[in-house]
């Protein structure tokens, strides 16, 4: 009997479920879902971690992603489209993301894909999107493996590790005077790609690296790391890592009184790093791909309408995410273009995202090579001098 | 002929001396009882004959060979099988299953052959089945045999330890408190049934009890346990007259039968 | 209700019909609707009420094969949905084969594993670091990637591989026991996964964090395996053998051995059991089915990276085992089954729903709600949920039954001339 | 190489004692739950990040009311420890009643499974309401106890170089001897303390010396929680910032210490937190320098797990757990 | 008046029905045994009237009120103390402690020392045992130290199961000696034991239980010389 009635719970669970999932889906892919009924639907997938560890950083490219799609609504709407987005939780999680693409690739309405925020989910899940054809526009990876392997479909706006990392040796040994450098990572693809770029220009340029040590993400206690920094006596320390650990790690540094500066990545480029270390946080270097936003006036304007918007402040990612989004629908828009009214064939539009050269986002030009990285790719340097955000801005390299 | 030779028995936890250079010589097919008050070493001297103790010193002798230092399953494979005195079977799975559990040493199945089914092992599990089934008629509790055996009463899961025993082919069965929780019939019957296994399975048997009826009317040699030490022993009725033994043990109610 | 039930029971005929007629519905609303995931699960659900059908055994299987290798790819293939329903049911089978695995090392021998995901991951790594030109690193011969031909014989290279990792644990592991052993196996498992994040110095082994990007697919004669219902295949074919191996072991010596171990450990050894090696037995097999799916997961993905092993998944595998009931194959399979499509499928369709209905202005919530962002939360309400109204699992495991007829005639040879039974009677009270 | 070891001990076993303070009270909880019903209580990470929350909530609610500057930090402080101790203790309690109780008779891996669901439960729950009320689920606490002072370890030996502390660290090390002193004398001295090891060994016979053993258990979800609850405030203080995912990792290593010291044992569980503290900053110190660079801190945990291994190898009950000795 | 009566009690265990209608009573200042095989219900009896298994019909009725409902903590605290089957004492717990938790509801100090000076009395070797680790003693100690717990909380009745179990003869005879003293007393004894004969030597009256059943009741040295019982029970 026990059995019995087990079945007949999960029957009606399972069936509600799939149900409820059911209409949805069934109704999707017709092209026609309700709502204004103007035209033909075309989605755009966001795929980003929205729980879990770093769900901040995954929310804020969804939001950003998902301002520019509403502000391009009305353009499509007079082409005969209706814009939609589809956002997806990948968890930070490889296996969940290539599920998620799977069910991106099978939706033929979906026409491109911003995301990811790790590489790790990145890497795996762009082999799926290039068999389908999907175009993706990464807000975020800047793991070298992303491009390199030279799919069709993938493209990015942020700098690769590569250029990074030296940008912020350079910057670190002949503008700081750096010689004796202790570099710290978190063991991340982002991490390490990152460490592994700053440590190799860093040794080239004649720095002296006296240590290459990895912490333990979602730790808060980093005090053994740092005890070997204080003992080793560098004059720079770099972390290749994410606000939330780097901001702990800056916090604790000082209190072990560890004054001298510290340079991380765009992972430390967050409001949350101003929040996390306080005042410990002047004397912070951080490279970034954006511009600084609060001094253009797009910039301003994005912060203004994005905090009006989602009631958040911005983060860096927001704004890559905007530009993301803007980039990959003005490919969609040329792609349209060509299509006669019709939905437009995906390798269509990743033809024409890839064909953009000068597209001016929020905070960053875009213009991919044939491997789909950005040409325009620029490092900023910022320093916190004080416990407010964002930094100033220092330097600007650009290739 | 002697089938068992323990000399020099000692075995210690912490400071405590559990048992204390026992002697103990056990004649083949015979019965033989370790009687002693709770606490005396007499379970410790069990668990030191097969194995689920290391003696600190001493040597257990079967026939020939040495049981020093072997682990439980060698020394069950030398031929020593047991009931324990808190009933050990395996609860969740069916009583026929439990004496397949005896069976397993005889069974020469490998991964190889499981995973193939080779006609040997099929043939060899119907085999073990069969005799699984045979050693529950000889208890009594065919009729049982797809029940789990936790679901069986005191008394079954009782001999279905014996039966789970037998199975090993022991030449040596040691038992550990067969009759408690018995009632005096079914305590009779037992001792029936255990001079009948002596009789058919031509095995040796040891038996640890608290019921003196039962220990003086089967036993043909009594052995005396207290604070780990031998004190005595012998035929029941020197036993039965043994000051010692009387003061440690027995009281005068034994002297004095109801 | 009832009266339905109890009219079938018995008449397997009627059975027969209605599940037929069940999987053809549930079919023909797949073919017609493609896109409805409810008609994908309702049709999954058909294996379910096979199993509780009163078929003999070879006919259940039967129908399940056809089913599964004819039915389900073939009405789903025609959709747009049909690549992702594959790679749905091919994670499944990835996950149904290692809780298979971890059921015989809980449910079966008793010991309680919390970092069972170690061995997927060595299984994955071992065709991932030959099947990249990662191997070039450190093998001094040899020309890596190696093709994808040799896909298959990695899979029995990960069986064995995990098999001895399985081992290698095992001997360290077994002297403690209960929830000593739970966090000593989960303390293994967490020091693969950080040796695979930092193998990449002093000796790129593994390449670290950044994982190993690009393996080669499988490759027969030429034809390349990439897309999920080419894996599903692969996966169903895997899946059957451990079905196989499985119940073959469970009602064998070696998983009676198991058992008894799992119910007492001192008289399963007074019976002459080895302790140890039959533990061990149980780790290597277990290990052995995750290995083997860990070198198709590298394959399917085509990049095996450490973030796959974490800990989390670990207890998802046990949660699987557990929910579906311990020791049961039949449960096991569901669980594992029930819970991998509540996660890929289900909760990220209702995820999307209501997020289409938030952003179509239908309904709001604050985004901190997003379902998106509750999927722990009602992960965690559904496991909570299950365990009170359900602790023995979704199928509790059934102990076999045997023939009494078919005994009584055998055991009679077994008889030596002066034992005399008198049946059923022994000495009873 | 000694020499460098040396050198950084001081401030190793000051950065370990006080990270171990943290894992130990912690492992208390574990130990306790699993003394008295012999469950992993896996959702008591989960309860001493809600500590965190709630401890952090009220900081910031009293700073914003301006409470905060008018009184003494440390008054402050202690209100709030009181408060979060007595809230998460009733949590504690609550979620024993619903997800475990009922489960008291089913076999003890269903009962760890609902527990695995409260912690997911409770990790989402406090996401979204931080979430819901700040917009970010990262909690920043306001800056207290930071003032920072050294020991003058050099003036002993000049081997040694000197431990930096903040006063937070001083303050989490006494709070936790407090606690650790406290429970010790309240499970040893008291009669309820005396109930609670009878239940332990005994549920049933227990409840025939007229102790209602649900109210024993409650009890004792109680005090662990209200005591991991308590850390969790203590822990916000000295880190600054919290997630709702920090139980989880936390909970994790205090539940190692738990096993390291014998679980079930009350002290054990206090020696093992602090020995994990402690080996745990020690490899991250130093093991590359141990290693010759091959491994570095990141091996740090692989080298606690590998220590407890190897204790329960050797002594499979723990340092300090009585080997049970099955009676056969 | 009796100070317990059981009416027509059902008692379930999941889906075995344990005791099946039983009816007892026990008057002040008996001692009463429950005699019969193992399995028979005994020990199910002692645990119902205590409080541990509830009864699906029937009632308790102790000292005129139905308690047949109620939970073991506070059944103990009305005047009834269960010496359950294997002693169950608290093997971690020093002898002195094991003794505080019988006297567990008393509040006042100077009580509870006199009560353990009285316990003493009767169990002199516990005094010598105090700091001992209750698990630590043998066999016969433990029991004494069971009933010396039970009789800290001053009970009205006395439940013992299985007093003599797993002892040596000579201890069990003393355990009786003491049985019988502190019926004299005055205790009220309710003795479940499988050892028939001496139980009934010192019973008043006996009831004889086969399989959740009472099949003969009687007095002591009646059902000691009833055929039946002599060929079940005593032969």
């Amino acid at each position: 009997m026990g059995i019995k009635r087990g079945l007949k719970v999960l029957a009606v669970s399972a069936l509600s479920l799939g149900l409820l999932a059911g209409c949805n889906s069934s109704g999707g892919s017709e092209g026609s879902n309700g709502g204004g009924g103007s035209g033909k639907v075309i989605k755009i997938a966001t795929q980003t971690p929205l729980s879990g560890g770093s769900a901040t950083l995954g929310e804020s490219i969804k939001l950003g992603a998902q301002l520019a799609l509403e502000e391009n609504k009305k353009k499509f709407e007079d082409l005969g489209y209706k814009l939609q987005l589809q956002p997806y939780d990948d968890q930070a999680d490889p296996k969940k993301g290539v599920a998620n693409a799977q069910l991106i690739g099978s939706d033929k309405s979906i026409l491109g894909v911003v995301g990811h925020l790790n590489s790790g989910v990145s890497i795996p899940s762009s082999e799926v999107y290039e068999k389908y054809k999907v175009p993706m526009v990464s807000p975020a990876n800047t793991a070298t493996e992303v491009t390199d392997r030279g799919l069709k479909t993938v493209n990015r706006i942020v700098a690769r590790d590569d250029f990074q990392g030296p940008a912020g040796a350079d910057f670190a040994i002949n503008k700081l005077g750096a010689k004796k450098i202790f570099v710290i990572q978190d063991k991340t693809a982002y991490g390490t790609g990152l460490a592994d770029a700053f440590k190799k220009a860093a040794e080239d340029a004649g720095a002296e690296i006296l240590g290459y040590e990895g912490i333990t993400v979602g730790e808060k206690d980093f005090n053994g790391v740092l005890t070997q920094v204080l003992s080793k006596k560098p004059d720079l320390v770099f972390f290749g890592g994410l606000y939330t650990e780097g901001g702990q790690l800056i916090r604790q540094a000082r209190d072990k009184g560890i004054k001298i500066p510290f340079m991380g990545g765009d992972g430390m480029d967050s409001s949350t790093l101003v929040e996390i270390a306080g005042d410990a946080v002047t004397d912070v270097y951080y490279t970034s791909v954006a511009a600084d936003a609060s001094k253009t006036t797009e910039g301003k304007d994005f912060s203004s309408k994005y905090k009006e918007k989602f009631n958040k402040n911005v983060e860096s990612y927001s704004a890559y995410g905007y530009d993301s989004m803007s980039v990959l629908l003005k490919g969609l828009e040329a792609a349209i273009e060509g299509s006669d009214g019709d939905l437009p064939a995906r390798e269509k539009v990743a033809e024409e995202i890839r064909k953009i050269q000068d597209f001016q986002g929020v905070v960053t030009k875009v213009g991919f090579d044939d491997i789909g990285d950005n040409k325009f790719a620029k490092v900023y340097i910022y320093k916190f001098s004080e416990a407010k955000y964002p930094g100033v801005q220092e330097g600007e390299i650009s290739k | 002929m002697s089938i068992l030779t323990v000399s020099n028995l000692t075995k210690q936890f912490g400071g405590l001396v559990a048992v204390n250079s026992v002697d103990m010589t056990v004649e083949k097919g015979s019965i033989t009882a370790v009687i002693g008050p709770n606490g005396a070493g007499k379970t410790t001297f069990f668990n030191l004959i097969t194995g689920v103790y290391q003696p600190d010193n001493g040597n257990v002798q079967l026939g020939s060979s040495s049981l020093v230092g072997l682990k439980p399953h060698e020394i069950s494979r030398h031929g020593i099988a047991r009931t324990f005195q808190n009933i050990r079977l395996f609860s969740n799975i069916t009583v026929l299953e439990n004496v397949m559990v005896g069976l397993h040493k005889q069974l020469k199945a490998g991964i190889v052959g499981t995973l193939f089914q080779t006609k040997r092992v099929r043939e060899e599990e119907q085999l073990a089945k069969e005799e699984a089934y045979h050693w529950l008629e000889y208890v009594g509790l065919a009729k049982h045999l797809n029940e789990d055996a936790q679901n069986l009463s005191y008394g079954a899961q009782r001999r279905l330890e014996i039966a789970r025993a037998l199975a090993t082919k022991p030449k040596l069965l040691l038992l550990d408190e067969p009759a408690a929780g018995m009632n005096p019939r079914e305590t009779r019957e037992l001792t029936e049934f255990i001079h009948r296994m002596r009789e058919d399975l031509d095995v040796t048997i040891v038996l640890i009890e608290h019921d003196m009826k039962l220990v003086m009317e089967i036993s043909e040699q009594i052995f005396v346990l207290d604070h780990g030490e031998k004190i005595a022993e012998g035929k029941p009725a020197e036993i039965r007259n043994n000051v010692k033994v009387i003061e440690a043990y027995l009281g005068k109610s034994a002297v004095t039968p109801a | 209700m009832n009266k339905l039930t109890s009219k079938l029971k018995g008449n397997k005929l009627a059975q027969i019909i209605l599940l037929v007629l069940y999987v053809l519905i549930t079919s023909l609303s797949l073919y017609l609707a493609q896109a409805s995931v409810t008609a994908f699960l309702l049709l999954l659900f058909s294996l379910l009420l096979l199993y509780y059908t009163e078929l003999p055994d070879r006919l259940k299987w039967l129908i399940a094969g056809v089913v599964l290798i004819g039915v389900i790819p073939f009405v789903s293939s025609t959709g747009p949905g049909y690549q992702s329903y594959m790679e749905v049911a091919t994670v499944v089978g990835i996950y149904v084969a290692m809780a298979l695995g971890l059921n015989i090392v809980v449910g079966l021998a008793g010991l309680l594993d919390l970092g069972f995901v170690a061995f997927f991951a060595i299984g994955a790594y071992t065709y991932g670091i030959f099947a990249t030109g990662q191997a070039a690193n450190f093998m001094p011969f040899g020309t890596f990637p190696l093709s994808g031909e040799s896909f298959w014989i990695f899979i029995l290279i990960g069986c064995f591989v995990a098999a001895l990792f399985g081992v290698l644990l095992g001997i360290p592991v077994l002297r403690v026991k209960g929830d000593y052993l739970a966090i000593v196996t989960l303390g293994f498992g967490e020091i693969i996964r950080i040796v695979f994040n930092n193998l990449d110095k002093p000796v790129n082994i593994t390449n670290g964090a950044m994982g190993l990007a690009s393996v080669k697919p499988p490759e027969i004669f030429g034809y390349q395996f990439v897309y999920p219902n080419q894996f599903y295949f692969i996966v169903l074919a895997i899946l059957f053998l451990v079905i196989l191996a499985v119940r073959r072991f469970e009602f064998s010596k070696i998983g009676r051995s198991w058992k008894a171990v799992r119910e007492n450990e001192i008289a399963a050894q007074s019976m002459g059991i080895h302790l140890v090696r039959t533990k061990l037995l149980a780790f290597a097999i277990g290990a052995s089915f995750s290995g083997m799916m860990g070198v198709v997961f590298a394959a399917k993905q085509t990049f095996v990276d450490p973030t796959s092993f974490t800990l989390l998944e670990s207890i998802t595998i046990l949660v699987m085992v557990i929910l579906g009931g311990m020791g049961s194959v039949p449960g096991v399979i569901l669980g594992a089954a029930v819970i991998t499509i509540l996660n890929l499928q289900v909760l990220t369709e209702v995820t999307n729903y209501l997020n289409q209905l938030s952003l179509d202005g239908v309904i709001s919530f604050p985004e901190a709600l997003a379902p998106a962002k509750m999927q722990r939360f009602i992960f965690g309400a559904i496991l909570i949920i299950f365990a009170i109204y359900r602790p023995q699992g979704l199928i509790p495991s059934k102990n076999p039954v045997f023939d009494e007829e078919s005994l009584k005639e055998g055991s009679k040879k077994h008889r030596k001339e002066q034992i005399t039974v008198e049946p059923d009677k022994g000495f009873q009270a | 190489m000694l020499a460098d070891i040396l050198q950084s001990l001081p401030q190793v076993l000051v950065d370990g004692i006080a990270l171990g303070a943290i894992y130990a009270v912690i492992a208390l909880g574990y130990t306790m739950v699993y003394g008295i019903l012999e469950l992993i209580n896996f959702a008591h990470g989960e309860i001493f990040m809600t500590g965190a929350f709630i401890g952090v909530a009220m900081l910031i609610l009293m700073t914003g009311m301006g409470w905060l500057a008018a009184m003494p930090a440390i008054l402050a402080l202690i209100l709030v420890l009181v408060v979060t101790s007595i809230l998460t203790g009733f949590m504690g309690v609550g979620i024993e009643r619903m997800a475990y109780r009922p489960l008291r008779n089913s076999p003890k891996l269903i009962t760890l499974i609902s527990a695995i669901g409260v912690s997911f439960l409770l990790q989402d729950l406090v996401r979204f309401i931080t979430e819901y009320k700040r917009g970010n689920y990262i909690l920043t606490g306001p800056s207290m106890f930071n003032e920072q002072f050294s020991i003058k370890f050099s003036s002993i030996s000049s081997s040694f170089s000197d431990a930096f502390f903040k006063t937070s660290t001083l303050i989490l090390i006494i709070a936790v001897v407090i606690m650790m002193i406290g429970l010790d004398f309240f499970v040893n001295k008291t009669k309820w303390g005396m109930a609670m090891r009878a239940v332990a060994q005994d549920r049933e016979t227990a409840s025939l010396m007229s102790i209602n053993v649900n109210r024993v258990i409650s009890l004792t979800f109680f005090i662990g929680s209200a005591l991991g609850g308590a850390t969790g405030v203590l822990f916000a203080v000295q880190y600054g910032t919290i997630d709702p995912y920090i139980g989880f990792i936390l909970g994790l290593k205090a539940f190692t210490a738990a096993v390291l010291g014998g679980i079930g044992n009350i002290r054990g569980a206090m020696a093992g937190g602090l020995m994990l503290g402690i080996l745990e900053m020690f490899a991250a110190a130093n093991l590359q320098l141990l290693t010759g660079g091959i491994f570095g801190a990141e091996y740090k945990d692989v080298f606690a797990f590998a220590i407890l291994i190897v204790v329960l190898i050797f002594k499979p009950e723990g340092l300090f757990g009585k080997a049970v000795t099955e009676k056969v | 008046m009796s100070i317990l009566q059981l009416n027509d009690i059902n008692t379930y265990y999941g889906g075995i029905h344990a005791l099946k209608g039983i009816s007892i009573s026990v008057e002040k200042g008996e001692i009463v045994t429950l005699i019969g095989s193992n399995g028979a219900g005994k020990s199910t009896t002692l645990k119902t009237i205590s409080g541990q298994v509830l009864p699906k019909t029937g009632s308790v009725i102790y000292e005129g009120k139905d308690i047949s409902k109620q939970p073991a903590h506070i059944t103990a605290q009305t005047g009834i103390a269960h010496v359950p089957e294997g002693r169950r004492i608290f093997p971690r717990l020093t002898v002195k402690e094991n003794l505080e938790m019988g006297a567990f509801i008393v509040k006042d100090k100077k009580v509870i020392k006199e009560r353990m000076e009285q316990v003493f009395d009767y169990f002199p070797r516990l005094r010598e045992r105090l700091t001992q680790k209750g698990g630590t003693m043998s066999g016969g100690e433990q029991q004494m130290l069971a009933m010396g717990r039970a009789l800290m909380s001053k009970p009205r009745l006395l439940l013992l199961d299985e007093p003599s179990m797993g002892l040596a003869p000579v201890i069990v005879e003393q355990i009786f000696d003491i049985i019988s003293d502190l019926n004299k007393e005055g205790m009220t004894i309710l003795l479940v034991e499988q050892n028939a004969f001496q139980a009934l030597q010192i019973a008043n009256r006996g009831y004889v239980l086969q399989t959740g059943e009472i099949v003969m009741a009687g007095q002591g040295n009646e059902l000691i010389t009833n055929e039946s019982v002599r060929e079940a029970y005593l032969a």
